[in-house]
């Protein structure tokens, strides 16, 4: 705990380095997209896909204090929805916003249904039943073969379009999920500074001195499962709507610890530590393509190194958006 | 040592023990500076610490507990320190093979001191051993107390009851938010109007004297 | 270490020696790690054997053919990335991709959008389905995978009644209901399906359900090891039916790790002719062997294969263009390892060979063939 | 009938002994420094390998091992694991015990990661094959068939299980890991050696993980890098079910599960009509284990701590 | 119109916390509840607040029975508490520790919030004010942006009360509001308290320090074995001996004591004298 109170301490000086650099590389990554050979486009859409799976984890994770390791079902269920009304499967080709919508109330209503029995559990007792909500989803959806394909999963999903303009390209998934992540970041960064993040917060710092507060804990809890759910559904539509097919072996439980480190390693709670985050797990192995199996030796030392080195993450919580911004255009 | 809640005595005991750290000053025992030893090292120079609220391994056995306290020393046998042990307090030898959470307090108390005792301590520090208990057993704890410093302990002892404390002490310190305000010989002590102040905020002095 | 050297000295190579004469550049794309890694490699490898021999001889007509082979993990998400990545190189004029179905499925469209011609290695019928010009696939499919065991069944060994226990997972549960169909539509009838996990290892429960059952035969579309468990699972709990296994079983590794005694008698259906099933082919071993240092795997023969076939297509085509190259590639028309091979219009081998082996002491015997 | 019933009793004894065996890890480590080792699934995995490799060493071709040797090989392995697993906390989890609770547990799947990868690179991905220790022979019991692997591995887990008990619960180094797991700084005040203690717990944990490993190894026949990762989740599960922390929750746990997996192929099809069939019987596990944390929320011979009686600061 | 226990018990087992407790709080009045540790005070504060269960009896305010409703239903029908060891939301600043009392009421609009910037700036400084002018109140308005768990101790404390006091409470549960405070602090505690005697606030306070409960309260409440000992002015429990028993001991015990301290200073030679 000493740890990560230390670590809010940040001199300004360097902060404000490391915010000038911080926002130059995001900024020069966004203008020169568009440019770029499409193979780097495709590793960008994902690192985008896994920022927005983190922003919406760490409403859970971050802010409430809530271990999940189920969150992957979400994401499942928002690329089912997306397989299921725009395909050949059930003959149904909905309008792509459509089934957004659809995909985020969808998301919405399992992590309400999910998170009602689970909420009576803490910590690790919490982690576990979620694990097991997230392997109870993949395993029915792979056994319903008659709706969900089974194994086989869906193909030939339908190319996207938003108001009739085409989103197939890599650049155009870009371009939307882009402003989705900007649009979701910004919303959940409010959420967070809003009085039901503040309520976050106290349950995460002591969930029994927030009831002595009068707040209604498991209440405030089903909120954050719903809204960490429709964002994991919605980056699970999109991730259908860009891949063209989906099958259940994209929903394993290594997917959902993937993104728990993700927002460990950048720092919790922090949606700018979840940026730095992905990049690293996502980039590095990327980058390292050539090395096959030595780099994923080498992702797993690097984990326990940064973890020892910074346990509250690259980025600390108390650095967020808000200070980004005070860093780079305030006094 | 006297004081009310927060006074800092704990803070004082655990400080000698090694368990917390001293920000500033030394300590000394026996004419050496243990200031910063590690909790072992304390334990094996003759200073035992039975911490408030008792603290007994309550899933562990009585003789477990007493096993657990003994492991690693030097000094005499286990059997022979059990022995006095169970002379001291003959319940512990009736329940040795029940688990510690199924005794009433006082048998706690008396487990937690009987435990202590595993270490062969030169000083023992008692912290608050009438907590929540009945006067009755509260007043065994002290005739024991004082059968072990008949037997060339020396104790060091926190309490709220301070009459008891009192009549039981050579010297006494009170400690209030950190700080010691008065000290002297308990007798003296027991006579010092201040101190009954700080027990019943301005009470008679007839109070002390009942 | 040694790797990150070679890396660095190949990219030194690349920009010292400026390409002299046309080059092909074809891209590989296979699991290179992971429990998988050894069918993408050695798979690859007999590729490479037969293109540095081709290399060796001075290329074709004056076309040298150099290769990017990239690691897909068996990911469907790694699979699109290497897909674009080669998409994206306009030197790569034909893929030589993806083991898995369920990868392949992912990364078709995106060669589909690129023009880029593949050599696809999943075995689920449906992939050729879809419509896809630009693929052909150089190796039989489940389809017929799964009919010479269901024949073999019924007509040699006299089976009347089969259980068909599948892993749920694209390729086991595909094949293992085509053989469903198949053997009932020879005649026989088929007990019960019972699905398993795919990270099952322990299969003595699910036996003790089949054991009453007395099946003539079992048959198990799953991949290995759970092959070699199931067989020695299944001998231990004294089921004598006869074990027929799809593809993955054709190594040495399920007699190994199922224990001779275990396996004996088990059939194995696969694409691949014996190793001296003619003359070409013990030359390819013999080949294999000698550059790899090691027994040819599985489907190491076709990696050979894909590269007589790029032989040709590099002999008949009009230009290195990617249309070009599918144009030829389509029309192909070779003699191969494992004979003549064409394909028919939607990319499938016109005449597919398959092949049933029996384990019989520590080998693999050839007791028939289509 | 009871033929069957037999079999799949057996059946079940035998996959929940080895559950048992690596549950035991999970709950001690929990129960000393309350922190969930994802790394353990992985000193079951080396157990398997160390053995191998002293195998190769030994006696050159693995396949023809004898019961001596690979007894030989078994017990130096499980030592040689035991020291590995000490090892591994004293690098990568000591430096976090004041840290926050998220900590350990991540960079103990760190530790995962990187002795899978590691393993894999040195020895390859594939599977390989592990010779058995003794000649597996069939037995008939009223009709179900028993063989003589499965006595063999029921019978070394149980004596490891019943060597564990009484390390726990009659040795003095028992006394001590059990004391300083009901309270760390009770047990430094009594002078006990805490880190000591600690080790203890991370030398006998992977220990006995390691040994569920080579007799897993040798009863399926095989071993491969990755067959930590999913015994490993389904011991854990056991832990948690039977109450994490609790040495007989663990035992109880894993054969619960285990019974409920063999029950759940054997039942399932039968119960629903096969609208379920087998594939849903992790489904069912989890189910169950939902449903038992619903009424316990502590695992089944977990203590239920309340939450008043605890003040429960942030976990992370 | 009080909060009332009506024959209150609180159970562990076999060992009875609180036995049979019946008594009414005033409002307007600051109630002081003393006696030795383990007498069950905090459990009182416990069971009023829904931290604890009540094994039996009732508690009542102005008629309404809290002790069947859910804790965070207890505060909000407006009782509001600090505890022994203090609880804040240590790695909130002082400011977010006060700002999240007001989620009961604005939990509703929170979507508004997050959606409608100008209304989420409105709500967010009219919720400051607020806080501010409490932390002015507790002089801790220069520590508004620092994390509360790195404020000294002593501030702690003050900022816990503050923390109840937010939500503007019909009863406010004190649990040893002074402990660990020094003499300044007390004083200035016991001063800040006083102020905050609202005509229809109920205050109690569980304490140790005699000086504050004494001249702060106007009723005291002794509790002795879970029982209630005594109640009264402070007066009257200074007059009363059952209380100077119950802090004190009786006289037999002490006599009985006071031989066995005297035989052994014998035995030891040790004579009452100041040590050098």
């Amino acid at each position: 705990m000493s740890a990560a109170g230390t670590l809010t301490a940040t001199r300004p000086r360097s902060g404000r380095a490391v915010s000038f650099l911080f926002f130059a590389i995001a900024l020069a990554l966004i203008v020169a997209t568009p440019f770029l050979p499409n193979y780097y486009v495709r590793v960008i859409n994902s690192l985008l896909i896994y920022i927005l799976l983190g922003i919406g984890l760490n409403i859970v994770i971050g802010y409430a204090g809530l271990l999940d390791l189920g969150f992957v079902a979400f994401y499942a269920v928002g690329a089912y929805s997306y397989a299921l009304l725009a395909s050949p499967q059930l003959d149904l080709h909905w309008p792509f916003l459509l089934i957004l919508l659809v995909a985020a109330c969808l998301g919405a209503v399992t992590g309400i249904l999910l998170g009602i029995p689970v909420l009576r559990l803490r910590g690790d007792y919490l982690a576990i039943v979620t694990l097991g909500f997230g392997e109870i989803i993949r395993i029915i959806i792979n056994n319903m073969d008659w709706l969900t394909g089974g194994p086989k999963g869906i193909a030939r999903l339908d190319k996207a379009s938003i108001l009739g303009i085409q989103v197939a390209r890599p650049i155009d998934f870009f371009w939307l999920l882009l402003v989705t992540v900007l649009v979701a970041g910004v919303l959940v960064w409010r959420l967070e500074r809003s009085i039901l993040g503040k309520a976050w917060a106290a349950i995460r710092e002591d969930q029994d001195a927030a009831r002595g507060i009068g707040i209604n804990t498991t209440n405030a809890k089903l909120a954050a499962f719903a809204t960490s759910a429709t964002i994991g559904s919605i980056a699970g539509a999109i991730f259908a709507a860009s891949q063209r097919f989906v099958s259940p072996e994209s929903f394993t439980l290594q997917e959902s610890v993937l993104i728990v480190l993700m927002i460990v390693i950048g720092g919790i709670g922090n949606i700018l530590g979840i940026v730095a985050g992905a990049a690293i797990l996502m980039l590095l192995p990327e980058v390292l393509r050539e090395f096959a199996e030595w780099r994923i030796l080498f992702l797993g030392l690097l984990m326990i190194f940064l973890i020892i080195v910074r346990p509250a993450g690259i980025v600390p919580r108390s650095f967020g958006p808000d200070k980004l911004i005070r860093r780079l255009f305030g006094k | 040592m006297l004081g009310p809640n927060g006074a800092g005595k704990t803070t004082l005991l655990n400080s000698i023990s090694g368990v917390a750290r001293a920000s500033a000053g030394a300590i000394a025992f026996e004419g050496r500076d243990i200031t910063g030893m590690r909790p072992e090292q304390v334990v094996r120079l003759g200073i035992t610490h039975c911490p408030e609220g008792r603290q007994i391994f309550q899933r562990l056995t009585v003789e477990e507990n007493l096993v657990a306290a003994h492991i690693g020393r030097a000094g005499k046998s286990f059997e022979a320190l059990r022995a006095e042990a169970f002379d001291l307090f003959p319940v512990l030898k009736e329940r040795r093979n029940s688990v510690a959470s199924r005794m009433s307090g006082g048998q706690q108390q008396m487990l937690a001191i009987g435990r202590a005792l595993m270490a062969e301590p030169k000083l023992l520090m008692l912290d608050e051993p009438s907590l929540g208990l009945a006067p009755k057993i509260v007043h065994q704890i002290f005739r024991i107390i004082l059968d072990l410093s008949r037997n060339g302990i020396s104790i060091l002892l926190v309490e709220q009851n301070v009459q008891l404390a009192l009549e039981c002490g050579d010297y006494a310190y009170l400690l209030n938010t950190g700080k010691v305000k008065l000290h002297g010989p308990a007798q003296e002590m027991a006579e010092h109007s201040a101190l009954s102040e700080h027990y019943l905020g301005g009470a008679s002095e007839a109070v002390l004297h009942v | 270490m040694g790797k990150f050297t070679a890396t660095l000295l190949l990219g030194a190579s690349l920009f010292a020696a400026p390409a002299m004469a046309e080059e092909a550049t074809v891209g590989l794309s296979a699991p290179l790690s992971g429990p998988q890694a050894y069918f993408g490699t050695t798979w690859h490898n007999g590729f490479k054997l037969y293109v540095d021999k081709l290399n060796a001889d001075g290329g074709v007509n004056g076309v040298t053919i150099a290769y990017e082979q990239e690691d897909d993990k068996a990911d469907p998400r790694e699979g699109t990335l290497v897909a674009q990545k080669f998409c994206d190189n306009d030197k790569v004029v034909l893929g030589l991709v993806n083991f898995n179905s369920g990868v392949a499925q992912s990364t078709l469209p995106i060669y589909e959008d690129c023009s880029l011609p593949t050599m696809t290695f999943g075995s689920n019928p449906s992939l050729t389905k879809q419509g896809y010009k630009f693929m052909v696939r150089p190796v039989a499919n489940d389809l017929a995978g799964a009919l010479l065991p269901a024949e073999y069944a019924l007509g040699k060994l006299g089976a009347k009644t089969a259980l068909v226990v599948n892993d749920k997972q694209v390729f086991g549960q595909g094949i293992s209901e085509i053989f469903a169909k198949n053997f009932e539509a020879g005649g026989g009838k088929v007990l019960d399906t019972i699905a398993v996990a795919p990270t099952d290892v322990d299969f003595t429960a699910v036996l003790a359900q089949i054991k009453p059952k007395k099946p003539d035969v079992i048959y198990l579309g799953a991949v290995m090891p759970q092959l070699a468990l199931f067989a020695k699972q299944m001998h231990e709990q004294g089921i004598s039916a006869t074990l027929i296994v799809p593809d993955g079983g054709y190594t040495p590794d399920l007699i190994k790790q199922a224990g001779e005694a275990n396996i004996q008698g088990t059939l194995v259906a696969i694409q691949v002719p014996p190793m001296d099933a003619s003359p070409a082919i013990a030359d390819f071993a013999k080949l294999y062997k000698a550059k790899y240092g090691e027994e040819a795997g599985p489907y190491s023969i076709y990696g050979y294969v894909q590269g007589q076939i790029l032989e040709q297509v590099l002999k008949t085509t009009k230009g290195l263009k990617r249309e070009e190259i599918n144009a030829a590639l389509h029309a192909v028309k070779v003699k191969t390892a494992v004979g003549e091979l064409e394909f028919d219009e939607t990319g499938e081998l016109k005449v597919a060979p398959s092949y049933l082996y029996k384990v019989e002491g520590s080998d693999f015997h050839l007791v028939g063939q289509k | 009938m009871l033929g069957n019933l037999i079999q799949q009793t057996v059946n079940a004894l035998t996959i929940g002994a080895i559950y048992a065996l690596i549950a035991l890890g999970y709950t001690m480590v929990y129960g000393v420094l309350r922190m969930i080792n994802f790394a353990h699934g992985e000193m079951f995995m080396l157990g398997a390998y160390v053995a191998f490799l002293l195998l190769t060493m030994l006696i050159g071709d693995v396949g023809a091992a004898g019961a001596i040797a690979l007894t030989a090989a078994f017990v130096v392995a499980i030592f040689v694991v035991g020291i590995i697993g000490v090892g591994i906390e004293r690098v990568a989890y000591k430096p976090l015990r004041n840290s926050t609770r998220l900590a350990p547990m991540l960079s103990s799947l760190g530790v995962s990661l990187s002795l899978v990868t590691g393993i894999q690179i040195l020895a390859g991905p594939q599977p390989v094959a592990f010779p058995s220790f003794f000649p597996s022979v069939r037995y008939e019991v009223l009709g179900g068939t028993v063989s003589s692997v499965q006595i063999g591995i029921l019978v070394a887990a149980f004596a490891l299980m019943f060597g564990l008990h009484f390390l726990v619960n009659r040795s003095r180094i028992g006394i001590i890991v059990r004391a300083v797991s009901e309270s760390r700084p009770t047990a430094q005040l009594l002078g006990i050696n805490v880190n000591g203690a600690i080790s203890m717990v991370f030398f006998v944990g992977p220990l006995l993980g390691a040994a569920g490993g080579i007799l897993y190894a040798s009863y399926y026949g095989i071993m491969s890098p990755t067959m930590g990762a999913v015994i490993g989740l389904k011991a854990f599960t056991a832990a948690i079910l039977g109450g994490i922390g609790s040495i007989p929750g663990a035992m109880l746990g894993a054969f619960i599960l285990a019974f409920v997996e063999v029950g759940g192929t054997a039942l399932l099809p039968v119960v629903t009509h096969g609208v379920l069939g087998t594939e849903y019987r992790d489904v069912l596990s989890f189910a169950i284990l939902i449903l038992v944390l619903l009424v316990r929320p502590a695992g089944i011979l977990g203590e239920a701590v309340s939450e008043e009686s605890i003040v429960y600061k942030r976990e992370f | 119109m009080t909060l009332a226990f009506d024959r209150l018990r609180k159970q562990y087992g076999q060992v009875v916390a609180i036995d049979d407790v019946t008594a009414a709080f005033a409002p307007g009045l600051i109630h002081g509840v003393i006696g030795p540790n383990g007498a069950g005070k905090s459990t009182l504060i416990n069971m009023t607040a829904g931290s604890y269960s009540v094994s039996s009896g009732s508690i009542t305010l102005d008629g309404k029975r809290l002790d069947t409703l859910k804790k965070y239903q207890i505060a909000n029908s407006g009782v509001a508490r600090t505890y022994q060891n203090i609880r804040l939301f240590d790695q909130m600043t002082v400011l977010e520790n006060l700002e999240v009392c007001f989620y009961p009421a604005d939990a509703a609009g929170t979507w508004k919030e997050v959606m409608w910037p100008p209304y989420a700036l409105a709500r967010r400084e009219s919720r400051r004010e607020k806080c501010m002018e409490i932390l002015r109140f507790f002089d801790l308005q220069g520590y508004a942006d620092c994390d509360a768990g790195s404020l000294p101790y002593g501030r702690q404390r003050m900022l816990e009360i503050a923390r109840a006091l937010v939500p503007n409470p019909r009863v406010l549960l004190l649990d040893e509001p002074a402990a660990g405070l020094n003499h300044h602090e007390t004083a200035e505690l016991t001063a800040r308290l006083a102020a905050q005697r609202l005509p229809d606030r109920i205050t109690i306070i569980v304490e140790h320090d005699m000086d504050l409960v004494m001249s702060l309260c106007d009723n005291i409440i002794v509790m002795h074995h879970g029982k209630l000992l005594f109640q009264g002015t402070p007066a009257e429990v200074q007059a009363s001996p059952d209380v100077q028993l119950a802090y004190l001991g009786t006289a037999n015990d002490i006599d009985d004591i006071r031989a066995a301290a005297q035989d052994r200073r014998a035995q030891l030679g040790i004579r009452a004298r100041r040590r050098s």
